[in-house]
């Protein structure tokens, strides 16, 4: 009964259901991204969970012609840990805000991260709570004017890169809801085809109460100077004219932007991206416009044991072992009498 | 001081024996004196020969406080008896008392008269002063009155194990035993299963197990040569009879963990438990992780509030979620809770209740949790409350809870508590192959399906997991349309909705037994109303009460919600009802508000159980009011 | 199509003026239309006027929904008078409807014969296909019976706008201005007020300001030449009675932060909000926020848990810690309010009830907290509770709640709902200086202290703070000895300590006003007893009942723990008691509990207000069953 | 009334409560330590508050002569948050565990540091659920035998002070229970004397359910060798006879251990530990044995505004720009009516 996986297209995945952002929200793009990859991935419908919390973001099951759970506000990815434990086959995928999944769900995203538990998680960061209509969130940047901030924001932001990190996680990603033709989908494929937790943060912008956040990078006349792209293996280069890399300070842990071609400067010089290696990718996480471009693309890609399989190994192991569970047995085991 | 001393006249020589009904003992000592494995070991033993008995382990919130001070005070008690025994008996026959801060915690509760046994070792000066005393007790006087048995345990227990090379802490450790062992001599209990668990125990140390074992026998080869004060005799205490089958001791925590296990091979589907520590719950999690060959998945969350999440999850796959817990864990489960009740779920969440407020008293007994279980939630958000009467009684509703729970797509919330919890009864194992069978049917069908498409009998709604084809559907926290399943905001939806959720949980008292009165008429002047862990206490006290000539019943509730749909006719045959509670009055609360019944409570919220004789003569009390 | 149609015969030039008691007028429209804003204004205009009034407005959950969707359709409902206004009106009698979505949601809520106002230019053939229109009902005879005027505002308001240079998409947002210009003339309201604000509002974009006050003043001035539907005329309502002061428009949030704030100053103490934003409580923090002024400081916490623990914690150091939220945020902060229970600290939390179970209906009225806020939470853990009836009350109750809440040192919930918290009504402004007083003594005499001494009178315990000398102390989770504050498990002490909380809570209803019956006689046949926002329904509809010759009189709680110490007396003086409440029964389960009383409840459970007429029609069956 | 401060000594420290924790338990060092540096800082034991949440390390505060605060699980930073905005004068400790502030308290922990509120935090970290007697945490280790995990733990662990630099953290710093005469007293003067959210790991011995756990970089064989004591400025050498260091992999982003005096290696060769060095910190922190010492001593310390600083000059600045809050001015600002 299960599907002929060749023959799905990106319209299967769009579910019957009204999509309800706002008109213009970077949403869609990531919607319309998604929606095209899953046939890529040739993964039955039937076995393509979406979880959320709450937030414009976690409306994005409702849209998603699979199994969906738009659970409560920032328990995703415990709704999710426990959908995988019981069935490691689905192919589950969390989508969550900067709120939902980094204030009051910042806990179980960091222990799903740490676990490794192999959930695809994709954390629309717009730097503000959409849903409840413009509060500042945790990613929101210092002197921010929001609903609760009319003075503004005066908590230090927190970077969703260097949290999930910090978190031990084995797969982090970025990029941003304008990259629709090839960056976005590319991440969107590297984050499923990752055995583990994946973490993709996509800046995504809200055009009703934070419009314009990500404009410092993404606007038509700075963007090409203040992306990056990695790519594991090659120099990190970048500028309208690639003629700009990263390089490491001789003998420090610092990065400075050079320019190709200024006092001899060539690629060669340029730090080579390496997906595997930790302190690398925390740094690159660190950058920020303008004195550094974003760092895009997959900052940290290093495989390890997913949670589930371990705990499925266990139990099997243990079964081995042990037989199959009897209850007879397990009553009787230990001291017993007989009555009558 | 190992001879034996006596306030009262000595009586020399060999002991008579002496037939008794029922005896009650006390072990009380140091954390680090193993009280509770000598409780559980005579609770073995006691088993096995076959008398009913119930315990009370009752032990300190510190894991192991300073040797000798009061609040480091570990306890266990025991009733055994040739008869039904209903509770671990109020006021222990005989104290078993290892050190001065043992004494000073207990000895008020053992009647004038009663046997104190006392390890006079341990009444060194400094342990004398951090327990409070200024004089010695076995010397000063002051326990004139009762049957003195004081020995120096410790020395005797060195001299015991001395063979066996031990460490003199290590030697000490065994001290225990060579009190279990004078316990066996004093009421005839066999030491075989005790022998046999040590050498298990200790099999990668066989020196010590040779050495507890070498205590062991000195302490009842002691009992031979006693003293003991005049008026005791070695006690026997005949068979209790029982129906006839196999039987073990089981504690409630244990019970829960295999009905749990049990309910889902009934049910036919896996389980997953979502847990995380808390005290007196953590047992529950402990055993069902040593039992991933059910296979069962155990995930240690990292709160309640993942575990119940991660629990839920596991529901819509298509295992059991279950979370296991404790007061604080249930109150941060609370929304969560909403969420199954709303997405209809199949979930039990097992409370072991506790002493609250707040952290409130840990490792104490509590019966507080009721109507947090069936209201204390946001909004209307009904599910159904099952309470254990017993630790046996956790085995049966546990697989109880996962049949209603699965049969109606709901939540369900089973309560027991630190004194169920840990506390011991012999239990008639069942044959795996007699238990109640319920499969669940998850859907597949494609044709006419929605989510929220319920059978017309329970309003169950269809249970179709991912990994069905072409059921493709979401669910979540938003309200749905009655018939379509989707999100609706419509009014009248929701006002459907909502009855339609309660007409369900409601409707579940059409699959339950009918309340009984479990003692005494079916009307008359006073109806007394338990739930919980009371029942022994209760039962108890009502037959007392019965014997001395008051007319009065005893009914015991078990369905918290719904209510046995006979329950407000049972009570209105009543002229009083009395509502005994661990707490400061809560099932009185919800059988006014149902049924209108002029019950009054009656509330204990020390953390300890009732006593029968407080039950006694409350009721007289109350009769003659 | 601007020009006026109507399906009934015309009547041209100038209409004549009615004078009428009482209007009800609904403004709905899309999302993005402004009919929040036109609702707002209209509303000020008419207090301005002198009219008693009240107000709904009713919006989607989603931020800005897809244009043209029925689900997306705002809407902002005002009943004014000349009377006493209780509730925002049953049903319209005008209702305009800005696209054809707000026609399809809103029609079926107009009497046949009502005005009805539509945008005929939003009725094109997309608009009209994404409401579910097959044909347009202005054309198709579909609205017969209804006194249409049908006009093309958009085009009106490109024409009357176009001076200013506005793009198109700007120009057609001055929309709602037209339609309020028009509506003004209706009923005779000064447009002063909304062109000073659009004036102050766009400070910054004149042209703006401009085009809005034009298009204002072009929907005035086409009344003027207007050709109304037969039988209307330009109504005249005559200002209301009001006690005499100085009034303003309030909504139950913003006086909810208002009362609290001087409610700390009365107390004499600084105000620590700890909040995390939720539907519909968000905007308390949102006001509260900017008021940093007032000395108070606003904690956008991580979550709900993090909001009442810091608020706990800002208490413990001698703030007013106080927490704002909704359901599910309610449900996250249980475990901490056992904390404050516990370690009697004072605390405020504001519960702005929702449409639940869980995530629910977040933008819907309910009154479904009430259980919890009694009694949902683990172990005994009384508090007190308090629920305002009208947006003004929840000033006076906010003020009250700190009062309690500092002189017990307890946790006050208050509970407001949805309605009251967006709705709103003319506010008579006290003088800050005639507020109540209730100045906070904190401790700092050493002799004698210890942290759990308590005021005999209150049982209130000593609140020393740090930073005071010599009064170090430590507080927390666990059980507390009573005569030392220190940690203790004692037995009889938890019994003492968990008797001693509820007492402190019951006493408080030494210190609040008795319960009144607020309309008709003392006793007699039947009283309907409501609470929180039901107030104004309830009360309206037990006055029409007693108008039509109904032996009926009507009770109002605004204490709902512990209840006013006469309430059990008032309740035995009737035969039948109705409850009705915007849940699935709760206060009537309390009352039922507490006194016996044979309450029976009548619930909608739609996430709507009650209407008048169905409270009537419910005593009418109750009165006559 | 104010307390002669320098009349003050640890006893003044030592409240009337009896300690209860198992004899030989590693808190006992710390309560030790603590109790033996709080009369340098001179600051009034009224001033001073000590904030836990629950296991036998949020003991803690039962047993310091000052104000205390003994709250619930996890949820120690939340409360001390509110506790300094409400009186930023006070000197507030947060002791806390690893169940305690990792697990169900991660969350806030994290907040708390990201906002920079200024907290001491020490977390003691025995790497065991001590309190509910011996469930593994969220720092056990792999295959660890507990009671809830009879069959090994399979939860990949965290690392306390990555989390804590994933955060945004400004001050981290690890110590050992068994440093009791220098080193832990030295961290806990670092810890307290700087401005913000400090975050202090002391690894503890709980000698009834995860006894030795440290053993392999504390036993006194092993000590020399796994230990490398950080100072700024300093470069990074350890081992018995101080003669191996740790130096950068020449253009790369990874440490190796180096001999000195091997292959003409000196001190010079070996990177200096730079304090305000980010990535640095975090590649510090990820050093294990046996492969590598443990890092102790202040691996990062950069210090920012402070949380309730900035907090209190907004409320400050509005109240200069608006004026002290006027009731009558607040309830008729806007539209008004005269009835009467
Ligand atoms: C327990 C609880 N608290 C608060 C809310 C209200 N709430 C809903 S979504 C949200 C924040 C959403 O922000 P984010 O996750 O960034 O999502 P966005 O809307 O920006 O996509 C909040 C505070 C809730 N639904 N539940
Ligand atoms: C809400 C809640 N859940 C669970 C518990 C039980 N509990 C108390 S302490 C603790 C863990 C303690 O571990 P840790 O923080 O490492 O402290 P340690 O005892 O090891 O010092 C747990 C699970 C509780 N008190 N409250
Ligand atoms: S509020 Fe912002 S994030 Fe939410 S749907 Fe609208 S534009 Fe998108
Ligand atoms: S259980 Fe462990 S951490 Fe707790 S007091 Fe005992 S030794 Fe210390
Ligand atoms: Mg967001
Ligand atoms: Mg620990």
């Amino acid at each position: 009964m299960s599907e002929q996986l060749v023959t799905l297209s990106r319209k299967d995945f769009v579910s019957d259901q009204e999509v309800r952002w706002c008109p213009g929200c970077g949403d869609y793009a990531i919607l319309a991204a998604v929606q095209k990859v899953m046939p890529e991935f040739q993964v039955p419908r039937e076995k393509t969970v979406f979880v959320s919390g709450i937030g414009c973001s976690s409306r994005f099951p409702y849209y998603m012609n699979t199994y969906g759970f738009h659970t409560i506000h920032g328990r995703a990815p415990a709704v999710a840990t426990g959908i995988k434990l019981a069935n490691p086959e689905l192919d589950v995928w969390v989508a969550t805000g900067d709120g939902d999944g980094l204030s009051i769900g910042g806990n179980h995203l960091m222990h799903a991260l740490r676990r490794n538990v192999d959930l695809k998680i994709l954390l629309f960061n717009n730097r503000i709570y959409g849903l409840t209509k413009g509060q500042y969130s945790p990613t929101s940047v210092l002197g921010q004017k929001t609903k609760s901030t009319p003075f503004g924001v005066v908590d230090h932001p927190m970077s969703p890169v260097a949290f999930a990190l910090g978190a031990n996680a084995r797969f982090v990603a970025r990029t941003i809801d304008v990259l629709t033709t090839k960056h976005m989908p590319d991440m969107l494929r590297r984050t499923h085809d990752h055995k583990g937790a994946s973490f993709l943060e996509i800046f995504q912008n809200c055009n009703v109460f934070n419009d314009g956040a990500f404009d410092y990078f993404v606007e038509k006349d700075v963007a090409a100077d203040r992306q990056l792209f990695l790519e594991h293996g090659k120099p990190m280069v970048f500028g309208a004219k690639r003629d700009k890399g990263l390089r490491l300070k001789p003998g420090k842990l610092e990065l400075e932007v050079v320019q190709l071609g200024d006092n001899g400067v060539t690629e060669a010089d340029v730090l080579v991206h390496d997906e595997t290696n930790l302190p690398l990718a925390f740094l690159l996480g660190q950058l920020e416009p303008p004195e550094f471009p974003i760092a895009l693309g997959v900052l940290y890609c290093n495989p390890a044991p997913t949670y589930e399989r371990m705990v499925h190994d266990q139990v099997n192991a243990t079964r081995e072992k042990l037989g199959a569970g009897d209850l007879d047995k397990l009553f009787r085991a230990g001291n017993t009498w007989k009555v009558g | 001081m190992d001879h034996v001393e006596s306030t009262t006249s000595k009586v020399t020589g060999k002991l008579p024996t002496e037939e008794i009904d029922s005896v009650v003992i006390r072990f009380a000592g140091d954390s680090g004196d193993g009280m509770q494995l000598t409780g559980t070991q005579f609770t073995q033993a006691t088993a096995l020969q076959g008398n009913d008995l119930a315990t009370f382990p009752d032990f300190p919130a510190e894991i192991r406080a300073p040797a000798g001070t009061t609040f480091g005070v570990s306890a266990f008690q025991i009733q055994f008896a040739s008869f039904d025994v209903l509770t671990p008996g109020d006021a222990p026959d005989a104290l078993v008392a290892m050190n001065p801060a043992a004494l000073r915690v207990h000895l008020k509760d053992l009647p004038r008269g009663g046997l104190l046994i006392v390890n006079s070792g341990a009444f060194t000066p400094g342990n004398l002063k951090k327990a409070g005393y200024e004089t010695n007790p076995i010397e000063d006087g002051s326990l004139d009155g009762y049957r003195l048995v004081s020995v120096d345990i410790s020395k005797a227990t060195l001299a015991a194990t001395q063979p066996f090379g031990l460490s003199q802490k290590e030697a000490l450790r065994c001290k225990n035993m060579w009190t279990l062992g004078l316990a066996f001599w004093l009421y005839d209990r066999d030491r075989q299963s005790t022998i046999d668990g040590l050498r298990k125990q200790f099999a990668k140390r066989p020196e010590i197990a040779d050495a507890n074992i070498a205590a062991l026998n000195a302490g009842h080869a002691y009992g031979e040569t006693i003293e003991l004060p005049s008026g005791m005799s070695r006690l026997i205490v005949p068979k209790a009879k029982y129906e006839p089958g196999l039987y073990r001791n089981t504690t409630g925590n244990e019970a829960t963990a295999w009905g749990l296990i049990a309910g889902c091979q009934s049910a036919g589907i896996p389980m997953m438990l979502g847990s995380y520590p808390i005290t007196p719950a953590s047992d529950i999690l402990h055993y069902l992780s040593a039992l991933k060959h059910f296979g069962v998945v155990t995930f240690q969350a990292e709160d309640e509030i993942a575990a119940i999440c991660a629990a839920i999850g596991a529901s819509f796959s298509g295992s059991l979620g279950v979370t296991t817990t404790s007061g604080p864990g249930m109150a941060l489960k609370t929304e969560a809770m909403g969420l199954a009740v709303v997405t209809e779920l199949p979930l039990v969440i097992v409370d072991i209740q506790r002493g609250g407020p707040s952290t409130g008293l840990p490792t104490k007994t509590e019966q507080s949790d009721l109507l947090q279980a069936v209201v204390g939630r946001n909004a209307d958000t009904p599910l159904a409350v099952l309470a254990a009467a017993t630790p046996g009684d956790c085995f049966t509703l546990a697989i109880e809870a996962v049949r209603i729970a699965t049969k109606y797509m709901t939540p369900v919330i089973l309560l027991t508590d630190g004194y169920l919890a840990n506390g011991a009864e012999p239990w008639r194992i069942p044959e795996a192959s007699a238990l109640p069978k319920f499969p669940v049917h998850l859907r597949t069908e494609a044709a006419g399906f929605h989510p929220f498409l319920r059978d017309p009998d329970t309003l169950g709604r269809a249970w179709a997991v991912p990994g069905t084809p072409e059921l493709l559907h979401r669910i979540g926290g938003l309200e749905k349309d009655y018939d379509s399943g989707n999100i609706s905001y419509d009014a009248a939806n929701h006002h459907k909705m909502t009855k339609t959720r309660a007409a369900k949980i409601a409707g579940i008292a059409r699959d339950i037994p009918l309340q009984t009165v479990h003692e005494g008429e079916d009307s008359g002047d006073m109806l007394v109303v338990s739930w919980g862990s009371t029942y022994g206490a209760v039962l108890q006290g009502v037959r007392n009460a019965r014997r001395r000539g008051l007319k009065v019943s005893h009914a015991h509730v078990r369905y918290m919600s719904p209510f046995p749909r006979n329950l407000g006719e049972v009570l209105s045959r009543f002229k009083k009802i009395l509502v005994p509670e661990m707490n400061n009055g809560q099932l009185v609360k919800l059988l006014r508000a149902e049924y209108l019944a002029p019950a009054e409570g009656f509330n204990k919220i020390s953390g300890q159980p009732f006593r029968v004789s407080e039950i006694e003569s409350k009721i007289r009390e109350t009769l003659e009011a």
